[in-house]
C-alpha cells in the first residue's frame, strides 16, 4: 500500500536540488563513484530491480533461471525498449547483446574500468580476459543467445548473483554507439544513450543538471516526478538549508551545526527529519601501506602499526560517541556500529549475521573503554620501547567538504591525546579539500590513520571484506606483521579466501566470513564506527517512497517517488517506519515464499 | 643727495600723517644689526621624525586607530596569560550532560560564546589574530627586504635593468592568485606555507614601486654631488636613496597585512588554507560561514570578522596617513 | 605609430614565449600523477612508463617543448585528464568562458558607470563629505576580504530584496547579485585611480590656464581634466577587459555561476596537469597581450608616447 | 696681463660626448671642444640651454663617459681609464657645485653628514673630533653658523643651501671647482651671497673655478676668460672683456645683444640681435678654431674669419 | 597719468592660506592703482606673494586661500566679494587674462595647439568653425609662430619652450583681455629667446591695446618693459614708482638691497652688496617693517610700527621710516649712489 503521501502530493512534480561535488564523467561503465553511477542509475535501468522493500523485481529482464549447478543464468530481456538519444529520438532498441557489449568495454583494461573488478570476480573467463591471457571475448562467460535472451555464466556459484545485477558493471551500453563515440562515451549528455526513467536535458558541469522523464520509457507510469533539477553549488551544505527555506529546493540536509536551531524554531522543525540510516559502513583505518611525507613520519608509523598493543591501545581509546555527536547530535547511539557488515543486512534463517557467535561479543559491546586502552598503551610502551619514537605522529586527513567532519577529527585528537597523553600520541589532523579526496588521501595511501567508509556491493557478506583485499584501496591490512601463513598469506587472507570458497553452503559460508571479521576487529586492523546516512533532512521526498536495496544502484532511484507538498517531521517519519518496518516484512516473507 | 630727500619734506602727503608725526623721536635711531640672527630668522629647528608624527597625530581617525591597534597587539600578545582564558583549542564539554558544549551563544563564561563543537570563540579569535597578524608580518617584513633589494639593484644598477625588466615582465604576468593557488598545493597546508607563498608572490609589486622611486631619485643632484664626492654605491644607496623609500615602505608594510590577511582568508575559502586546529581568522570566518544561515548562530561569523575588518581597516588607514604624514612636502 | 606598434608588438611576442616556455617547464615539474586517470595506482611502473611514453613525456624536453608549440599554433590545448577525462580542454573552456565574460563586462561596465563618476565627484570635492564616503568605502573594499563582505551580501540582499540566492541562467534577477558584488572592488579601484589622476591633473599648470582662459569649470573638468586623467587608466582596461575571461572565484562559487573562476582552483585540486598548463598559459597571455593592446590604446590617445622616450631622455 | 706664462690646470682637447647607446638615437651633445682653464682664474661657460655646458662641466668630473678627446687635469690625462690612485685624487682636487640648491642636498640627511660626506670617502681625516672641526670649518668659511651640521636641510634657505652645498666641496680641500650654474636657481636677492662667497674663496685659497651660467651679466662679472658654446661647439672664447666689447661670432653678438640690462635707459634702446644658424655656408668650407687675436678664439670658415678680422681692425681704430 | 584712466584699482588687500591648520598670510594689505593702457611691472624676491598678489584678481587662488579683506575694484565692481565661480566667469579672459611661468606644463598635453587656442576664441570672441580657425591662425602668426597653418593641428610636445610660451600668450591674447598678468613670462626661457618675448609683448600691448602687469624677479627685464614698477617684499608693496624713480631714485632699503645686488652694477673683483638672511615666515605675525631684521639700516621703530607710505613724488611712494621727517639721514650702498647720480643728471635736465 502506499502511504502517508496520500494527499501530500506537491503539483508540480519537479524536485530541485543543490550538490556540490561535481561528477567528471557519465560514463558508467568506467567508474565507480557513487555520486557518478546514481545520476546513471536514473539514465539506464538494470536487469532487475528491487521494489521499496528491497523485493528482486523484473527489469529489463522479465524473467530468469539459474541452471542446477549455480553457474549458468539466463535471462529474458524485456521487448521494445528503446534507446534513446538526450533529444528523446530513438537510437535501437536495447537488446541481449548491449549487455555483452558492454562487458566487452568494462573487461578491456584500457579504458580503465573502475568496477572490472567487480565483473572478473564472478564471470567465467572474465579475469583472464581481462589480464591478456585469453583474447577470444567469446569465451568470456557473457553471451547473447538471442536478440532478447542473455546468459551469463559463472566462475563458480554465486548465490547473491541476482544482486550485483544492479551494480554499473552489469549496465547494459549500445555497441554500436560505443564505437561512434569511442572515448567520448559518457563525457556529456550528448554521448549518452538512455534506457531509463530519465534523460540528461542539459548537462552544465558546475552549473546545473536537468533530467526530465524519458517519454519512452517502458514503466513510465510508475515515474512521477517529471523533472530533475540538480544545480551545482561550492556551498551547496551551507547554502542548501537557507534555498529550501526559501522554496528555492526541495531537499537540504540539516547539519548537526545547525539542527538545534531548526528543533527550537517550531515552523522549521515541521520541516525537518531524520534520514534513515544506510549500509554505508564507517570505520577507522590504520594504514599499513604509509605513503604520507616524510615528515609524519612514516617508518616510524609502520612501526607501531605492526604492534598489535599499540592498535588495541588506540582500538579502545576512540570515545565514538564523542565523535558521533558531530554529526548526529540527537541520538548518536542509533548510528553506532560495532562491526564492519552493519546490522541488518543479510540473516542465517532469522539469526543476524552480526549475532553470529563469533562475531556477537564485538557486536555487542562497545570498544570504547578507557580502562583497557591506558592498559594496552603500556604494553605498547614496553615492547616498542627502542624501537618507535613517541609520541607517534598520527596523520589523520579529512575532507573539509564533509562539514563535521573537521569538527569530529578535533574532537578524535583531542578526546584521544587526552586518554592517551600527548607522549604516546600526536595526532595531526589534515584537513584536505573534497574534489578528489579519496584519490589524494586514501587511495595513495597518504594516511596513518583515517575514517574510511564502504557500501556494499551485493547481498552477502563478502562484500565487506572486499576493501581489505590486496588489491583494495583501504588499508592494506595484508601487509600487517606477524600474520603471514605458510602460503605467504596473512591469516585474514586466508580466512576470507577460505570462506568464499564454500560456495554452496550458505550457513558455513557466513560462519566464515563472521570468523574473519571477527579475527579482523580482534587483531584492530580497523575500529568499527557506524552506519552511514542518518542526519536529518529537510526533504520533500517520502523516503519510504523509493526503491530499496542495501547495495547496488536502485536505491538511488527516483523511479516511484513523488514530491511532496508539505516536507514530513520527525513524527511522521518515525510513524512512516515503523508502518514501512511492519509492510516489509510481509513483504519478504511473502517473496521467500514464492 | 640733499635734493631727493627736499621731496621727502614737500610730498608727505599721506593721510596717515597725523598719527606718525608724534612718534618718538627715539625709536629713529639705527637699532643693532646682528647677521647671525638674520641668518637664523624664519626656520624653526625641524626635527623629520617629529614632524612625521605630528602630522600623523593630526588625523583623528588614525590616532584613534593606532591606539586600537596597539592595544588589540598588546592584547593579542598577552591575551593567554590574563587570567580566566579558555584554550583555543580545548573542546568544553557541558557538565550536565558530559556532551560537547556546542553553539553555545555569548554568555559571561564563554564571551564570544562557543563554536559547533565546543571551543571558546573568543579565544580562538585572538589566537587566530596572532596567526593571521604572525602571518601578515612576517610577509610585510619580507616583501620589503626582498622588494627593497630587487627594486633598488633593479632601478639604480642600470647594468642590470633590462636584465631585471625582463625577468619581472614574466614573473609579473602569472596572476598572484594562480601562484599562490599552485604554491599552497605543491606545499602542506601551514603557516609557513602561506609564508612562503605570500613571500613569493608579493615582493614583486613592492620591488616595482621601489623601483619606480628610484628612478626618480637616482638622478637627482644630490646623488651625482655624491658620485662626484666619490661615494661608494653601497652608501649611496643606504644613505642617499633608501631613506626616501621609508615612507613607502612603511606604507607597503601596512598594507601588506590587510593584504595577507585576505590572501589568507581566500585560500582558507577555496580549500587550501590552514587546518582548523591552527585557528585563524580565515579558517574562523569560513567556520563561521558553515552556520550563517541560521540567524541565532551568525555571532560565529559576525565576531571574527569584525575583528578582521577592524584589523585590516586600521593596517590599511594608518599606513595611508603615515605615508601621507612622512612625505616631508605636508610638513608644515 | 606603425613603427611604436611593430615595436611593442614584438616585445609583447617575445615575453609571451618567454612565459609560456617558462610555463611549460614549470609543468614538467608537476607530480605525474596528473598524467592518470582514477586508474593510476592500479597500473604498474612498467605500465605508467608506457602512459608517459605514449603522451610523449619521455622525450627529450626540447622536443617536448616544440611538439608543445606545434599543438599551441594548431589550436591545441590537449584533454582534460581528470577534471572530465577526455574532454577536449578547449570545449571545457568553451563553456565557461561565455559566463564569465558576461558578468565580467556586466561588472566591468558597472564598476565603471559607478567607479568613474564617483572618482570624479571625490576628485572635485577633495576632503568634503564625497570624498571621505568615498573614502572610507574604497578603504572598506581594500581593507575588509573580498570573502567577507560578499558573503554578508549574498545573505542580507538576497532576502531583503527577494533576489534568488543561485544563479539560474534562466532567471534574469540572479544576474543582479553577482554582477553587484563583483563589481564592487572594480568600482572602488577605478574611483581611486580616477580621483587620483583628477587630483594629479587638477593641480597642473594648464589647468591654471583653462581656469584663467574663462573655462567654466564643467568645461574644465570634462574637456581637459577628465579626459587627461581617463587617459592613464585606459591604458588598464584592455587588460581588465581580457581578465574578465578569468572570472571571479568567490562569486562564480558563491552563486553558483559555471565560469572559469572555479575552474583552475579545480584543476589544481584534482592536479589535472593539462588543464592547469592550459589555464596558466591562457592566464598569462591575457596578461601580456592586454599589456600590450594597452599600451597602444594609451599611444593613440596620447600624442606623446610615440616618440617614445626621446623626449624623457635626461 | 701676460697669460702665456701661466700655468693651466685643465686641458680639454677635442672633447666629445654622446648620448645613447644606439645608433639610431645616438645624440652627441658635446663636439671636438678645446679649452684650457689656468690655474687660479675663473673660466666662465655660456649658452643656450641644452647647448651642453652641463656635459663639459660632468665630462670632466667624470660622471659622464667621454666618447672621444682628452681631459687633461695638471698635465695628466683623467678621461677614459684611469687608476684608482688618481681617481682617489681627482676625487679630492675637482670638486662640483650644482645648480639647484633644492635638488643638491640629501633632504633625508644631516648638514653634518652632508658636509662630510666627502671626508668619509676620502677617510681624509684622523678622528671623530676632527672631522668635526673640519666641518664645522667649512661652515664657517661658507658664512653659515656650525650649529647649523645638526639640522636638515628644510630648514635652510636657498641661498644658504646652496652655501652647504659650497661647505660640502670646500672640504675636500679642491683646487678646481666646477660650478654648474650655481645662482641661476636662486633668488636675485641672494645670488650676491654666493657671488661674493665665491669670490671670497678663491682670493683666499686659490680656487680655480669653471663657472658655467647663462646668465650673461653674472658671467662678466665673476670670469676672467668665457668660453660661448653653441649646440655643443665652443664658437668663441676670450678674455672676458675683450669678449663683451667686441664679440665676433653672430651667436655671441646675438647672446650679448639680448642681455637685459637693469637700466631702463639703456634697455629702451637696447637693438636685439637675432641669430640664424643658416648664415653660415659651412657645407663646402667647414670652419675652423683659430686664435684671431692673442687669447681671443672663434670658430668661423676663412671667409668669415675674414670678416671678423676686419671687425676688429675698425674697433681698434675707434677706439 | 591721472586718476580719471585708474582700470583697476585694489585697497588693503589681504590674502590668507590655510595651510593643514595653520594660517598664512601671504598679502599683508597691499594696495595698488592700475592705469589703463600702461605696463607695471611686480618684483621682489621668491614668494613675496608677487603672483598670489595677481591671482586674486581673477579668483585664481588656489583652493585653500581666500581675500580676508580690502577691495579689488575694477569697472564698479568689487571682485573681493566675488565667492562663486560663475562671477569670475565674467571676469576672467574677457577681462583679464593670464601667462604663466611655465611654458613646459602650461599646455595641455593631450590636445592640438590649435583646439586650445580655438577654444579662447570661440569663448571670447563668439566665433565659430572656419571663422574661428582663420582666427586662431591670424593669432598664432601674431605671436610669431612660422607657418600657422600647420602648428594649428601640433601637439605641444612637438614644440620648443619659446614655442610653448608663444602659444601661452596667443591664447591669452585670443580672450581679447584689457588687462593680461604675465606671471615671469620668461624665467625658464634663454635670454635670446627671452628678449623675443618680451619684444612680441610689447607689440602686442600696442596693436591690441592691453594693459599689462608683468611679474618678474628679473630687474632687467623690468627695465625693458616696464612704464611703471612696485617693488614687493613679504607681501606688501613697499615702493612704487615710474620705471626710471624705482631704478634711479629708489627708497626703500630694500630695494636698495635688490638693486644694489645686481652684479650688472657691480665692481669687478669687489664684492657685490648682498642681502643678509631670509624672508620671514608668514606664517608668524609680522611687527613692524618686515624688512628690519634683515636691514643694516634698521631704526628702532622698524620693529615696532609698520611704516605707511610716505611720497616721493606724485607717482613714486615708498613705506619706509627713512622718510620720515624724523629719520636720520642714511648712506645708501655705492651702487645706489651711482644710480642716483644718474637720476639727478636727468632731473636737472
Ligand atoms: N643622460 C643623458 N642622456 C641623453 N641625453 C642627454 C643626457 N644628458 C644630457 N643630454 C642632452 O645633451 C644635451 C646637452 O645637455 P646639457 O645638460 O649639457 O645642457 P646645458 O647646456 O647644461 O643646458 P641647461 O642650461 O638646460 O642646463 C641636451 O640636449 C640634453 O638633452
Ligand atoms: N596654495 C597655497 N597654499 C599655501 N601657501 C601658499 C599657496 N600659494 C602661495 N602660498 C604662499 O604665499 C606666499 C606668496 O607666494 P607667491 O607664489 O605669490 O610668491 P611669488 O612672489 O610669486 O614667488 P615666486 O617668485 O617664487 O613665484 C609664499 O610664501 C607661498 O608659500
Ligand atoms: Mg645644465
Ligand atoms: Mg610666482
Amino acid at each position: 500500500g502506499t502511504q502517508t503521501s496520500g494527499g501530500n502530493v506537491a503539483e508540480v512534480q519537479e524536485y530541485r536540488t543543490v550538490y556540490s561535488g561535481e561528477i567528471t564523467t557519465l560514463n558508467y561503465l568506467v567508474t565507480s563513484t557513487t555520486n557518478e553511477f546514481a545520476l546513471a542509475a536514473n539514465l539506464v535501468d538494470t536487469l532487475i530491480d528491487y521494489d521499496k522493500y528491497g523485493v528482486p523485481q523484473p527489469c529489463l529482464a522479465t524473467e530468469w533461471e539459474v541452471s542446477e549447478d549455480g553457474l549458468v543464468w539466463t535471462f529474458k530481456l524485456r521487448e521494445d525498449v528503446k534507446w534513446v538519444t538526450h533529444e528523446g529520438e530513438e537510437y535501437a532498441e536495447v537488446t541481449a547483446q548491449d549487455f555483452v557489449d558492454a562487458m566487452k568495454y568494462i573487461l578491456n583494461p584500457s579504458n580503465g574500468s573502475g568496477t572490472a573488478n567487480i565483473a572478473y570476480s564472478v564471470l567465467k573467463n572474465a579475469e583472464e580476459y581481462y589480464n591478456g591471457e585469453i583474447t577470444d571475448f567469446d569465451q568470456v562467460g557473457v553471451k547473447a543467445v538471442d536478440k532478447y535472451t542473455l546468459q551469463y555464466t559463472l566462475k563458480e556459484p554465486t548465490p547473491y548473483f541476482l544482486s550485483m545485477l544492479t551494480y554499473v558493471c552489469f549496465f547494459p551500453a549500445n555497441g554500436q554507439f560505443l564505437e561512434e563515440v569511442g572515448d567520448k562515451f559518457g563525457t556529456d549528455n550528448v554521448n549518452f544513450l538512455y534506457n531509463g526513467a530519465y534523460i540528461m536535458e542539459i548537462f552544465e558541469p558546475q552549473n546545473r543538471r536537468v533530467l526530465i522523464a524519458n517519454d519512452s520509457y517502458w514503466d513510465k507510469e510508475n515515474v512521477h516526478i517529471k523533472k530533475l533539477v540538480q544545480t551545482y553549488n561550492k556551498e551547496a551544505a551551507t547554502l542548501a538549508p537557507e534555498l529550501f527555506l526559501r522554496g528555492e529546493v526541495d531537499y537540504a540536509t540539516i547539519s548537526s551545526d545547525i539542527l538545534d536551531e531548526w528543533m527550537s524554531d517550531p515552523e522549521k522543525e515541521a520541516m525537518v527529519r531524520p534520514n534513515r540510516t544506510s549500509f554505508y559502513s564507517y570505520f577507522y583505518c590504520f594504514n599499513f601501506d604509509p605513503r604520507f611525507p616524510e615528515e609524519y613520519e612514516p617508518d616510524n608509523w609502520k612501526v607501531v602499526v605492526n604492534n598489535k598493543n599499540f592498535r588495541k591501545s588506540l582500538f579502545h581509546a576512540l570515545d565514538r560517541k564523542a565523535a558521533m555527536l558531530t554529526a548526529e547530535p540527537y541520538d548518536p547511539e542509533k548510528r553506532l556500529s560495532n562491526t564492519i557488515t552493519p546490522k541488518n543486512f543479510v540473516d542465517l534463517n532469522g539469526v543476524d549475521y552480526t549475532q553470529l557467535k563469533s562475531l556477537a561479543k564485538f557486536a555487542n559491546t562497545d570498544s570504547f573503554n578507557e580502562k583497557l586502552a591506558l592498559e594496552y598503551k603500556e604494553k605498547a610502551l614496553q615492547e616498542l620501547e627502542g624501537k618507535a619514537k613517541f609520541p607517534v605522529k598520527i596523520l589523520m586527513p579529512y575532507n573539509t567538504g564533509v562539514s563535521d567532519w573537521a569538527n569530529r577529527a578535533q574532537v578524535i585528537e583531542q578526546q584521544m591525546e587526552n586518554l592517551l597523553g600527548t607522549d604516546y600520541i600526536d595526532i595531526i589532523i589534515d584537513p584536505k579539500p573534497p574534489t578528489g579526496f579519496l584519490q589524494e588521501v586514501r587511495r595513495s595511501g597518504n594516511y596513518a590513520f583515517l575514517e574510511c567508509n564502504w557500501g556494499p556491493d551485493y547481498a552477502d557478506p563478502e562484500t565487506y571484506t572486499d576493501p581489505f583485499s590486496p588489491d583494495g584501496t583501504y588499508n592494506w591490512p595484508h601487509l600487517a606483521e606477524g600474520y603471514k601463513e605458510a602460503n605467504g598469506k596473512n591469516t585474514y587472507e586466508n580466512m576470507v579466501n577460505e570462506a568464499k570458497a564454500e560456495r554452496l553452503d550458505i550457513e558455513k559460508r557466513y560462519k566464515l566470513f563472521a570468523e574473519a571479521e571477527a579475527f579482523f576487529i580482534e587483531e584492530a586492523f580497523v575500529i568499527p564506527y557506524a552506519v552511514g546516512g542518518g542526519g536529518y533532512s529537510a526533504s520533500r521526498l517520502n523516503p519510504f517512497e523509493s526503491l530499496y536495496s542495501p547495495f547496488g544502484v536502485s536505491g538511488e532511484r527516483f523511479k516511484g517517488q513523488k514530491v511532496l507538498a508539505k516536507p514530513m517531521n520527525s513524527q511522521e517519519f518515525t510513524e512512516a517506519l515503523e508502518q514501512w518496518e511492519k509492510e516489509r516484512a510481509e513483504a519478504l516473507k511473502k517473496a521467500a515464499n514464492q | 643727495m640733499a635734493n631727493s630727500m627736499d621731496n621727502l619734506v614737500n610730498g608727505s602727503v599721506d593721510n596717515t600723517k597725523d598719527t606718525i608725526d608724534d612718534i618718538d623721536e627715539s625709536l629713529f635711531e639705527f637699532a643693532d644689526f646682528d647677521e647671525i640672527e638674520a641668518e637664523k630668522t624664519g626656520y624653526s629647528n625641524y626635527s623629520y621624525w617629529r614632524s612625521t608624527f605630528q602630522v600623523f597625530m593630526q588625523n583623528k581617525v588614525a590616532k584613534f586607530l593606532l591606539f586600537l591597534m596597539i592595544g588589540l597587539l598588546a592584547f593579542t600578545m598577552i591575551q593567554p596569560y590574563l587570567p580566566g582564558q579558555k584554550s583555543p583549542t580545548k573542546i568544553y564539554i557541558d557538565e550536565n550532560t558530559g556532551m560537547q558544549l556546542r553553539n553555545h551563544p555569548p554568555d559571561k563564561e564563554f564571551w564570544f560564546g562557543t563554536n559547533s563543537i565546543g571551543q571558546d570563540l573568543w579565544a580562538r579569535i585572538w589566537s587566530g589574530t596572532r596567526t593571521s597578524l604572525l602571518i601578515g608580518f612576517f610577509v610585510g617584513l619580507w616583501e620589503a627586504i626582498i622588494g627593497i633589494i630587487v627594486g633598488t639593484v633593479w632601478g639604480y644598477v642600470r647594468r642590470l635593468e633590462s636584465a631585471i625588466t625582463g625577468i619581472y615582465n614574466v614573473l609579473n604576468n602569472i596572476p598572484t592568485t594562480i601562484l599562490l593557488i599552485l604554491l599552497t598545493y605543491i606545499m602542506k597546508p601551514s603557516v609557513f606555507t602561506m609564508i612562503f607563498a605570500m613571500c613569493m608572490t608579493g615582493w614583486l609589486n613592492m620591488a616595482r614601486f621601489v623601483r619606480n622611486l628610484i628612478i626618480i631619485i637616482r638622478d637627482r643632484e644630490y646623488n651625482l654631488a655624491s658620485r662626484c664626492l666619490g661615494t661608494p654605491t653601497r652608501r649611496i644607496i643606504t644613505k642617499n636613496l633608501l631613506p626616501y623609500l621609508v615612507s613607502v615602505i612603511m606604507l607597503r608594510m601596512a598594507l601588506a597585512i590587510p593584504a595577507a590577511i585576505g590572501y589568507e582568508v581566500f585560500l582558507t575559502y577555496i580549500g587550501l588554507g590552514l587546518p582548523v586546529s591552527i585557528p585563524s581568522l580565515g579558517n574562523l570566518i569560513n567556520e563561521g560561514r558553515r552556520v550563517m544561515g541560521v540567524p541565532s548562530l551568525r555571532y560565529q561569523l559576525i565576531f571574527p570578522a569584525a575583528v578582521l575588518s577592524i584589523i585590516t581597516i586600521s593596517f590599511y588607514v594608518i599606513g595611508n596617513v603615515f605615508a601621507d604624514a612622512s612625505d616631508p612636502r605636508n610638513h608644515v | 605609430m606603425l613603427k611604436y606598434t611593430v615595436k611593442r608588438l614584438l616585445q609583447s611576442v617575445v615575453t609571451l614565449f618567454v612565459v609560456v616556455t617558462i610555463v611549460f617547464l614549470l609543468m614538467r615539474l608537476m607530480p605525474e600523477e596528473g598524467y592518470f586517470g582514477e586508474g593510476y595506482e592500479k597500473l604498474d611502473e612498467a605500465q605508467r612508463e608506457a602512459i608517459l611514453t605514449s603522451m610523449g613525456l619521455r622525450d627529450p624536453i626540447h622536443i617536448q617543448l616544440i611538439n608543445f608549440y606545434i599543438d599551441l599554433f594548431s589550436g591545441e590545448l590537449g584533454e582534460s585528464i581528470i577534471y572530465r577525462p577526455k574532454v577536449p580542454i578547449v570545449d571545457i573552456l568553451k563553456a565557461k568562458i561565455p559566463y564569465s565574460v558576461k558578468f565580467g563586462l556586466a561588472a566591468m561596465a558597472l564598476s565603471l558607470i559607478v567607479g568613474v563618476p564617483l572618482g570624479v565627484t571625490m576628485a572635485r570635492s577633495k576632503n568634503k563629505f564625497w570624498d571621505k564616503l568615498g573614502t572610507g568605502y574604497i578603504v572598506f573594499i581594500n581593507a575588509v576580504p573580498a570573502a567577507v563582505y560578499y558573503l554578508f551580501l549574498q545573505l542580507y540582499v538576497t532576502d531583503i530584496f527577494k533576489l534568488p540566492i543561485l544563479f539560474n541562467p534562466d532567471r534574469p534577477a540572479s544576474w543582479i547579485l553577482p554582477t553587484i558584488s563583483m563589481s564592487l572592488g572594480g568600482t572602488a579601484s577605478y574611483a581611486m585611480w580616477m580621483r587620483r589622476y583628477m587630483v594629479d591633473e587638477i593641480n597642473k599648470d594648464y589647468v591654471k590656464l583653462a581656469r584663467a582662459k574663462g573655462l567654466r569649470e564643467k568645461t574644465i573638468m570634462v574637456k581637459h581634466v577628465l579626459k587627461n586623467a581617463i587617459v592613464p587608466m585606459v591604458q588598464y582596461l584592455p587588460t581588465s577587459l581580457l581578465y574578465t575571461v578569468s572570472g571571479s572565484i568567490y562569486i562564480e562559487s558563491l552563486y553558483s555561476i559555471p565560469g572559469m573562476g572555479g575552474l583552475l582552483v579545480d584543476a589544481i585540486q584534482r592536479q589535472d596537469n593539462t588543464l592547469v598548463q592550459a589555464l596558466v598559459l591562457i592566464y598569462s597571455s591575457i596578461g601580456i597581450i592586454g599589456l600590450f593592446l594597452g599600451d597602444i590604446l594609451m599611444a593613440t590617445l596620447d600624442p606623446r608616447i610615440k616618440l617614445d622616450r626621446k623626449e624623457g631622455a635626461r | 696681463m701676460n697669460n702665456t706664462k701661466r700655468e693651466a690646470i685643465l686641458e680639454v682637447k677635442n672633447l666629445r660626448v654622446e648620448f645613447g647607446k644606439k645608433k639610431r638615437d645616438r645624440f652627441v651633445a658635446v663636439d671636438d671642444v678645446s679649452f684650457h682653464i689656468y690655474k687660479g682664474e675663473t673660466f666662465g661657460l655660456v649658452g643656450e640651454s641644452g647647448s651642453g655646458k652641463t656635459t663639459i662641466g660632468r665630462a670632466i668630473c667624470r660622471l659622464v663617459e667621454t666618447a672621444g678627446g682628452e681631459v687633461l687635469f695638471k698635465g695628466k690625462k683623467i678621461n677614459g681609464k684611469i687608476d684608482k690612485e688618481l681617481d682617489k685624487e681627482l676625487t679630492r682636487k675637482i670638486q662640483m657645485i650644482f645648480q639647484d640648491p633644492m635638488a643638491s642636498l640629501n633632504e633625508r640627511a644631516k648638514v653634518d653628514y652632508i658636509v662630510s660626506e666627502g671626508l668619509y670617502n676620502t677617510k681624509n681625516y684622523k678622528d671623530e673630533e676632527d672631522r668635526k672641526r673640519k666641518v664645522e670649518r667649512a661652515l664657517l668659511d661658507v658664512g653659515l653658523l656650525p650649529e647649523f651640521a645638526s639640522r636638515f636641510p628644510h630648514e635652510f634657505s636657498g641661498g644658504q643651501r646652496q652655501r652647504i652645498g659650497v661647505a660640502r666641496a670646500l672640504i675636500m680641500e679642491p683646487e678646481f671647482i666646477i660650478a654648474d650654474e650655481p645662482i641661476s636657481a636662486l633668488d636675485v636677492s641672494i645670488r650676491a651671497q654666493v657671488l661674493n662667497l665665491l669670490s671670497k674663496l678663491q682670493r683666499e685659497k686659490g680656487l680655480t673655478y669653471l663657472f658655467i651660467a647663462h646668465d650673461l651679466s653674472v658671467v662678466r662679472f665673476i670670469t676672467d676668460r668665457v668660453a660661448v658654446i653653441h649646440k655643443g661647439k665652443i664658437v668663441e672664447l676670450a678674455e672676458t672683456e675683450k669678449l663683451y666689447n667686441n664679440p665676433l661670432h653672430p651667436y655671441t653678438r646675438a647672446l650679448l645683444s639680448a642681455i637685459p640690462l637693469p637700466d631702463p635707459l639703456l634697455e629702451k634702446q637696447k637693438v636685439l640681435e637675432v641669430y640664424d644658424p643658416s648664415c653660415h655656408n659651412y657645407d663646402n668650407n667647414p670652419p675652423k678654431w683659430i686664435e684671431i687675436e692673442p687669447e681671443h678664439f672663434v670658430l668661423g670658415n676663412d671667409e668669415e674669419l675674414e670678416g671678423y678680422k676686419k671687425r676688429l681692425e675698425k674697433i681698434r681704430v675707434e677706439v | 597719468m591721472n586718476d580719471s584712466n585708474v582700470i583697476l584699482s585694489v585697497k588693503d588687500l589681504v590674502v590668507k592660506f590655510n595651510l593643514r591648520g595653520n594660517v598664512l598670510t601671504a598679502i599683508r594689505g597691499a594696495s595698488l592703482d592700475l592705469y589703463e593702457g600702461e605696463s607695471l611691472a611686480i618684483v621682489g624676491e621668491s614668494g613675496s606673494g608677487k603672483s598670489v598678489f595677481t591671482k586674486a584678481f581673477m579668483g585664481l587662488l588656489d583652493a585653500n586661500g581666500w581675500i580676508e579683506s580690502g577691495s579689488i575694484l575694477y569697472k564698479g565692481e568689487d571682485l573681493a566679494k566675488y565667492k562663486r565661480e560663475d562671477d569670475w566667469i565674467k571676469i576672467r579672459g574677457k577681462e583679464f587674462a593670464m601667462v604663466f611661468q611655465e611654458p613646459m606644463t602650461s599646455l595641455n598635453p593631450l590636445r592640438s595647439i590649435g583646439s586650445q587656442v580655438e577654444e579662447a576664441v570661440t569663448l571670447h570672441q563668439r566665433l565659430r568653425g572656419d571663422e574661428a580657425k582663420q582666427k586662431v591662425i591670424e593669432i598664432l602668426n601674431d605671436v610669431g609662430i612660422v607657418n600657422p597653418e600647420k602648428r594649428y593641428y601640433q601637439y605641444p610636445h612637438e614644440f620648443s619652450g619659446g614655442m610653448r610660451q608663444r602659444v601661452v600668450i596667443a591664447i591669452a591674447v585670443a580672450c581679447n583681455p584689457k588687462i593680461l598678468i604675465c606671471d615671469e613670462p620668461t624665467t625658464a626661457l634663454d635670454v635670446t629667446i627671452q628678449a623675443q618675448i618680451l619684444n612680441l609683448l610689447k607689440k602686442l600691448q600696442k596693436k591690441y591695446k592691453l594693459t599689462i602687469i608683468y611679474i618678474t624677479h628679473d630687474l632687467g627685464v623690468v627695465a625693458n618693459v616696464a612704464d611703471r614698477i612696485a617693488v614687493m617684499y613679504a607681501g606688501d608693496i613697499i615702493e612704487i614708482g615710474t620705471c626710471e624713480e624705482v631704478f634711479y631714485n629708489a627708497q626703500h632699503p630694500y630695494t636698495w638691497a635688490l638693486l644694489s645686488s645686481l652684479p650688472q652694477l657691480g665692481v669687478k673683483g669687489e664684492d657685490l652688496y648682498s642681502i643678509k638672511g631670509t624672508p620671514p615666515n608668514l606664517f608668524n605675525e609680522i611687527k613692524g617693517d618686515a624688512f628690519a631684521p634683515r636691514n643694516e639700516r634698521a631704526l628702532k621703530i622698524d620693529f615696532v610700527k609698520r611704516p605707511p607710505y610716505f611720497h616721493v613724488s606724485p607717482t613714486h611712494k615708498a613705506k619706509t621710516w627713512l622718510l620720515h621727517p624724523k629719520a636720520p639721514k642714511v648712506e645708501p650702498p655705492e651702487s645706489i649712489k651711482f644710480l642716483r647720480k644718474k637720476w639727478q643728471v636727468m632731473s636737472n635736465e
